[in-house]
């Protein structure tokens, strides 16, 4: 209680950082929800591995010193073009491998669930064996630096200190903070833009809405269902980055519980709407520290879940509502 | 040359035979018309020109081409377009992106030529314009028929292929419907028409077909069939 | 070290994945012939005997049970090199530092009757988990590495460790961080919760949090620190955790001490926190430094590996069933009776067990990181 | 109707559908199936004594997998009535499974010294309970929303256990007792009504392994397979009680809530009722197969609780075949299996065993043993998509 009222402001900001990550992340579930209604369970999968890509761009360009920002402000551009790139093809991969022989064959929903969590079993493994993996090809000494620490935490070589910019109540706003939050927030602007103003979000949204119809108008719905699983990497592989920025350090089961927090985010928001996943994730930000706050840290899980659980009860839709696939009832 | 051939074709739901080996033409700048009872295959042989459902046996050729094997959205760029039956409309859209969505394989979207395409539709519906930025899931049906026909209308077809668009229509709406069905043959596109109201269907049509538990037992142009007494007593009600 | 904790403790060794591959290279399999002279009752004559070693070989724990491994392999190729006719193997059963695993396995142990006596379990959890079903067959175990308190609360007779327990190394961080104003945090875990808990009982804390396992983000209990004033943190659990910890503290500019206990005194976790924020953290462990040729002796019994956390615990372990095969104390009872009463000098300190299976005199130390480096030569004791 | 049809999977190939009509034919014939039942069932029993080549694990004993099977089909028929039948995607059943351990080891020594058969059934009832208590809000929230929800249940109840003393916190619960032996050194050592031998294939001629005997009912921590039998007979149980339910008004209206829930409820199905019966009643099973876990193993702790283990659950119920009980138990003693099976992998098995996993939902997308009524409608959308060629982009 003490804490909560005497840095009520770090709490919440601090809040608001994470959840904006979360927001990113969740924008995967949701759309591939809203087009193929679909739970992707391997998604947390390919938020980690836009984690390793980020760490690998800074091992790559040696990057050891310590440093500020600004100092890596090329390389954390690179990186975050390279993560982004690194989910979406693992997104892409994922769709080919483990959905599209099940949506081909028109699979019961559910056990593209069971092929999901088989392919986030393979992903995860393969990460935490890479050592090996790398060893098949004779490359675990040429790729150390990459492959090495398997099963271990991997760590950025970098660490970047946060500069506080400005105060707010209690809290000094760091550039890490801004950088985080402008960044998830124009990613998703670019992403709604994106989904409701191009032709290629026109056929998402149709394939969502009535995919016989957008058959009927031309809509490639493999294509459609590529792309969505696309843009949902990339938008987690830009979460991977700015997760690296504040935490800089990840594991090859680093994805599990931050994707069931981000698809937790999804659904608080009415999953299939891409301003329901930002709003949930920053909802769910903010009660984990509120939570951890009066409670105790070891109570912020069952406080995001509890928190879950009241908001479906009074709108069963999430927040906002659906959207993306708003013509089921 | 026919616009559209459909040759001995077989579409199966499982084990039920849904459509068997029929056959008919759809010749270009005509209005043809397959009429029938509920369940008689109407739509499942629409859909399956349009590449929606599979086809057993048989061959569907379209402005020359084979094109039994293609994807649906191959079969929009060539000019086969659908206004589904249920209007199929996206509710979540505006009337303008449903429009929009229309064009979806066209890639002149910048163009005059597309404005005048929207226009034209608009012209046919001047209600769609009043409505332009409504979302389209809260229209009225008539107004949701009116946009699925002009969003069929906005790909440019050759051929469009209108599902049941009378259907669930207050009578002065649907004749409303029926004169821009005219209007659509009079501007040059071809229309291959499916309905339950086969009088006003076969008032209008240049050949007609007459479906049954899934074969075709009678054609002949409309004027023909409309005449015809066993038609007459089947479909019409006899009082025509 | 103890607890069920899902998470790599992989030491900076080189050439883990080699170390895993060959893990089954390095277990006697022994298979072949004298099924007959099977309950190890010949005193005296050659009788192929077994020790089993029971923890993580694989998954996310398997470096650690590689350390172990490692240990008992050197005691075993200088023992095997002194007794050419007559070799003990060791036999490998990998829980995967899994409780439910490890239950599993425990009866294949039981059932094999080449083992004269375990090394392990490796973790408190597989240890709760077998105890009982080890001490109903009557066989002698010895864990290198399990420290919760009331594992040898539990009458196993049979249950040995040679490490000091949770409360032995809580009871001195507390003394060590006497005087301050001290934020303790744990993880929850059976290991980092029953350490932290005694070091809370041994000072008044300014202010106390729990995280998860497997958390990232600290940014609630690093705001709580920061506003209880604390000048110094204590965490019990892992440095998976706790290099995260220290490094969100640093970032967010707080300046007092951090300590933590076994389950983060490992160089990864100087990785994990970044060289700047780890620096001035200290670690405690109830382990000596190893002799120096230790290292030795370890690098020629294990070809490319370098000895880690546990090594030497594993390797005085192994020594002990050796010379209760030396002994000819090859029965269970008999080799449970010789390991209770055993006396003798490791190489990570003196070993004589206390009537619950303790072991008698373990000393604390305080390693600290300096430089950039855990510095594991020269750690403090804690007096 | 005969109910055992349900153990053959469907004949996609034409020989299987002719040793199908085969070993309907059999059963069709009274006594035959009396007695070719009566076989399979003491085959069961008897699996873990005959250490069969290729099946046992080598490695890790083949009771405790067999006993681990065992409790995971047990499971997967519990969790069937919530998905299969009910239709309801439940993420979160590890809780009940939880909770029926946890009720166990209170019960039986943490807080109270009760026998393990008196826990028992209390354990089932606090695990039906619970099931109500959590079935109460969560049923509401529809379809899809209803896997996150549990599964947030799931979570909420380890991390509860982890954080709470009087639950034995993250140091769990030890010590919890075994059953009463039966026999006539009972309670003490020894015991059991009479040994019963394995066999032993390494030697041709001994192949009765006198040296290697189980106790019959005496249930200790160095022998699995007591345990293993007694929840054999809590498996044969359930599946009696399963099949009774199944069959009933009750069976009945699940399978119309699945299929069209409005529907149902228009009929007059009180669907939410029978939706939350179902979570109650699956809650019961996954309790008493947590209960024989708790006292077979002797110690519990939350970290073995974890989210992934509801997965698995789901897997072994999809991949066998939602709806289909036998199916279901399939799939549960495939997933407690395989992983086992798979330990000379070492590092690989998961990664192996996820690979199995994909290959299984692609191989058979309507799981191993469909449910007849699925069968059926597959048979049908197998022959649209035999036909189809290349499939229709929709």
């Amino acid at each position: 209680m003490h804490t909560f009222t005497h840095q009520f402001f770090e709490l919440t900001i601090t809040g608001l950082v994470l959840g904006s990550i979360y927001a990113l992340v969740a924008l995967g579930y949701t759309m591939v929800y809203g087009v193929l209604q679909l739970i992707n369970f391997a998604h947390s999968e390919v938020f980690m591995y836009g984690t390793f890509a980020t760490a690998w761009v800074f091992v790559f360009f040696d990057q050891t010193g310590v440093n500020s920002i600004g100092g890596e402000i090329g390389f954390l551009l690179i990186a975050l073009v390279v993560a982004m790139l690194v989910s979406g093809g693992v997104a892409l991969l994922l769709e080919r491998v483990a959905y599209r022989p099940l949506i081909k064959k028109n699979a019961p929903k559910l056990i593209a669930l069971i092929s999901a969590i088989g392919a986030s079993f393979v992903l995860s493994e393969a990460m935490g064996l890479r050592d090996r993996i790398a060893a098949w090809f004779g490359l675990e000494d040429n790729l150390g630096n990459y492959v090495g620490n398997a099963r271990n935490n991997y760590t950025m070589p970098v660490q970047i200190n946060p500069k506080g910019l400005f105060t707010i109540g209690d809290y000094t706003v760091t550039d890490i903070d801004v950088i985080t939050i402008v960044a998830a927030l124009g990613m998703m602007f670019a992403l709604q833009v994106f989904v409701s103003r191009t032709r290629f979000g026109r056929g998402i949204r149709a394939v969502a809405q009535d995919p016989e119809s957008a058959a009927l108008m031309g809509v490639n719905s493999t294509r459609v269902i590529q792309l969505t699983f696309f843009l949902g990497g990339l938008m987690a592989g830009a979460a991977a980055t700015l997760y690296m920025l504040r935490i800089g350090s990840t594991r090859n089961d680093a994805g599990f519980i931050f994707g069931v927090k981000a698809f937790t985010a999804a659904v608080m928001g009415g999953i299939g709407n891409l301003r329901g996943a930002l709003l949930g994730g920053l909802i769910l930000g903010v009660a984990e520290n509120w939570g951890s706050a009066f409670l105790g840290s070891q109570w912020k899980d069952v406080v995001a879940f509890v928190l879950l659980v009241v908001i479906l009860l009074i709108r069963p839709q999430g927040l906002l509502g659906e959207s993306l696939g708003k013509a089921r009832a | 040359m026919p616009l559209l051939e459909v040759q001995g074709l077989c579409v199966n739901y499982g084990h039920i035979e849904a459509v068997r080996d029929i056959t008919f033409d759809v010749e270009e700048g005509s209005i043809s018309t397959l009429i029938g009872a509920n369940g008689a295959g109407k739509t499942t042989t629409l859909k399956t020109i349009s590449g929606l459902r599979p086809v057993r046996a048989g061959k569907i050729v379209f402005d020359g081409r084979d094109i039994t094997g293609l994807p649906p959205y191959e079969r929009v760029k060539m000019g086969l377009s659908q206004s589904p039956e249920g209007r199929g409309i996206f509710p979540g859209m505006t009337v303008r992106e449903n429009l929009e969505m229309g064009a979806y394989v066209r890639t002149d979207t910048k163009t005059a030529a597309y404005k005048a395409d929207l226009d034209r539709v608009f012209e046919l519906f001047p209600r769609l314009l009043e409505r332009v930025s409504q979302v389209a899931g809260t229209m009225s049906g008539g107004e949701q028929q009116m946009l699925a026909m002009g969003r069929a209308l906005m790909a440019r077809p050759k051929l469009v292929l209108l599902d049941e668009p009378s259907m669930g229509l207050a009578p002065k709406l649907i004749a409303q419907i029926f004169s821009i069905i005219d209007e659509i043959k009079a501007q040059g596109t071809t229309v291959l028409l499916v309905e339950q109201n086969a009088a006003q269907a076969l008032k209008r049509a240049d050949s007609a077909h007459i479906l049954e538990t899934g074969s075709i037992v009678r054609s002949g142009t409309g004027a023909e069939l409309a005449k015809d007494g066993s038609v007459k007593a089947a479909y019409l009600g006899g009082d025509l | 070290m103890t607890g069920t904790k899902k998470t790599a403790r992989v030491f900076a060794l080189a050439g883990v994945a080699a170390l895993a591959l060959s893990a089954c290279g390095t277990t006697g399999g022994n298979n072949s012939a004298n099924a007959g002279s099977g309950n190890s009752s010949g005193s005296g004559s050659c009788g192929h005997y077994e020790i089993a070693y029971m923890g993580a070989l694989t998954g996310p724990n398997g470096a650690l049970g590689q350390n172990m491994l490692g240990g008992i392999n050197t005691a075993l190729s200088e023992y095997n090199a002194k007794h050419a006719d007559c070799k003990v193997t060791v036999k490998t059963f990998d829980s995967q530092g899994d409780p439910d695993q490890a239950s599993k396995l425990a009866l294949n142990v039981v059932n094999d009757t080449k083992v004269v006596g375990l090394i392990g379990p490796g973790f408190s959890g597989e240890s709760k988990a077998t105890g009982k079903t080890f001490f109903s067959a009557g066989l002698p175990s010895i864990s290198p590495s399990a420290t919760e308190v009331d594992l040898t609360e539990q009458g196993w007779t049979t249950w040995h460790r040679v490490i000091g327990n949770d409360s032995a190394q809580g009871a001195a961080d507390a003394k060590y961080l006497t005087g301050k104003k001290v934020f303790v945090v744990d993880d929850a875990s059976v290991y980092g919760k029953g350490l932290a808990d005694v070091v809370r009982k041994g000072l008044k804390p300014v202010g106390n949090d729990e995280v998860q396992t497997g958390q990232t983000d600290f940014s609630a209990t690093v705001t709580k620190i920061k506003g209880s004033g604390a000048d110094a943190v204590f965490y019990g659990g892992y440095y998976a955790e706790s290099g995260l910890l220290v490094k969100q503290l640093r970032q967010a500019g707080w300046k007092g001490l951090f300590m933590s206990g076994d389950g983060s005194e490992d160089p990864a976790f100087v990785k994990v926190a970044g060289s700047q924020a780890a620096e001035g953290a200290v670690l405690s462990a109830p382990a000596a430094p190893a002799p120096a040729d230790f290292g030795t002796k370890y690098a020629s019994a294990n070809p490319g590996k370098t000895a880690g956390l546990y090594s030497t615990q594993s390797y005085d372990a192994a020594n002990i069933f050796l010379a209760g095969i030396d002994a000819g104390d090859t029965s269970l009872s008999k080799m449970n009776d010789f390991v209770t009463n055993y006396s003798g000098t490791g190489v990570s300190g003196p070993i004589k067990f206390d009537s619950k299976g303790d072991i008698q005199t373990s000393t604390i130390y305080a390693y600290s990181v300096k430089n950039g480096q855990l510095d594991t030569a020269n750690p403090a004791p804690i007096k | 109707m005969n109910r055992y049809y349900d153990f053959a999977p469907s004949g996609l190939s034409r020989g299987w559908s002719a040793f199908r009509g085969w070993l309907g034919g059999l059963l069709d014939n009274k006594p035959t199936r009396v007695a070719l039942i009566a076989v399979g069932i003491v085959f069961v029993y008897a699996l873990p004594l005959l250490n069969l080549p290729v099946i046992t694990t080598s490695g890790v004993d083949f009771g405790g997998v067999m006993f681990d099977a065992a409790a995971y089909a047990l499971i997967a028929v519990g969790l069937n009535i919530v998905i299969g039948y009910a239709g309801l995607l439940d993420l979160g059943y590890v809780g009940f499974y939880a909770i029926g351990a946890y009720t166990t080891g209170i019960l039986t020594t943490y807080h109270f010294h009760w026998p393990f058969l008196l826990a028992l059934p209390v354990a089932i009832a606090v695990t039906m309970l619970s099931g109500l208590i959590l079935g109460a809000p969560t049923l509401r929230v529809r379809g899809d929303y209803l896997a996150i929800v549990t599964l947030g249940f799931g979570e909420i109840i380890r991390l509860v256990i982890v954080n709470t003393h009087w639950l034995g916190a993250a140091q769990g619960i030890d010590n919890i007792p075994a059953p009463p032996n039966i026999g006539p050194n009972a309670p003490g050592q020894g015991g059991g009504l009479f040994q019963v031998p394995h066999l032993s294939w390494g030697t041709f001629p001994n192949i009765i392994d006198v040296g290697h005997k189980t106790p019959f009912l005496k249930f200790g921590p160095i022998d699995a397979i007591p345990f293993y039998w007694m929840i054999v007979t809590a498996f044969f149980i359930v599946i009696i009680a399963d099949i009774l339910v199944k069959n009933s008004r009750v069976g009945r209206a699940w399978e119309a809530t699945r299929e069209d829930e409005d529907a149902a409820e228009l009929m007059g199905v009180p669907t939410f009722k029978f939706k939350l019966l179902a979570f109650a009643l699956g809650a019961a099973v996954g309790g008493l197969s947590g209960a024989f876990y708790a006292t077979r193993n002797g110690f519990i702790s939350p970290a073995t609780f974890l989210l992934l283990l509801s997965e698995l659950f789901v897997a072994a119920v999809i991949v066998g075949g939602a709806g289909n009980r036998w199916g279901a138990a399939f799939g549960g003693v495939l997933v407690a299996y395989l992983p086992d099976r798979f330990r000379s992998f070492s590092d690989w098995r998961m990664l192996v065993f996820g690979l199995a996993l994909m290959a299984l939902a692609i191989w058979r997308p309507q799981g191993i043993f469909p449910p007849r009524r699925t069968r059926r409608a597959l048979a049908a959308e197998a022959q649209i998509e035999e036909l189809e060629g290349e499939a229709v982009d929709v």
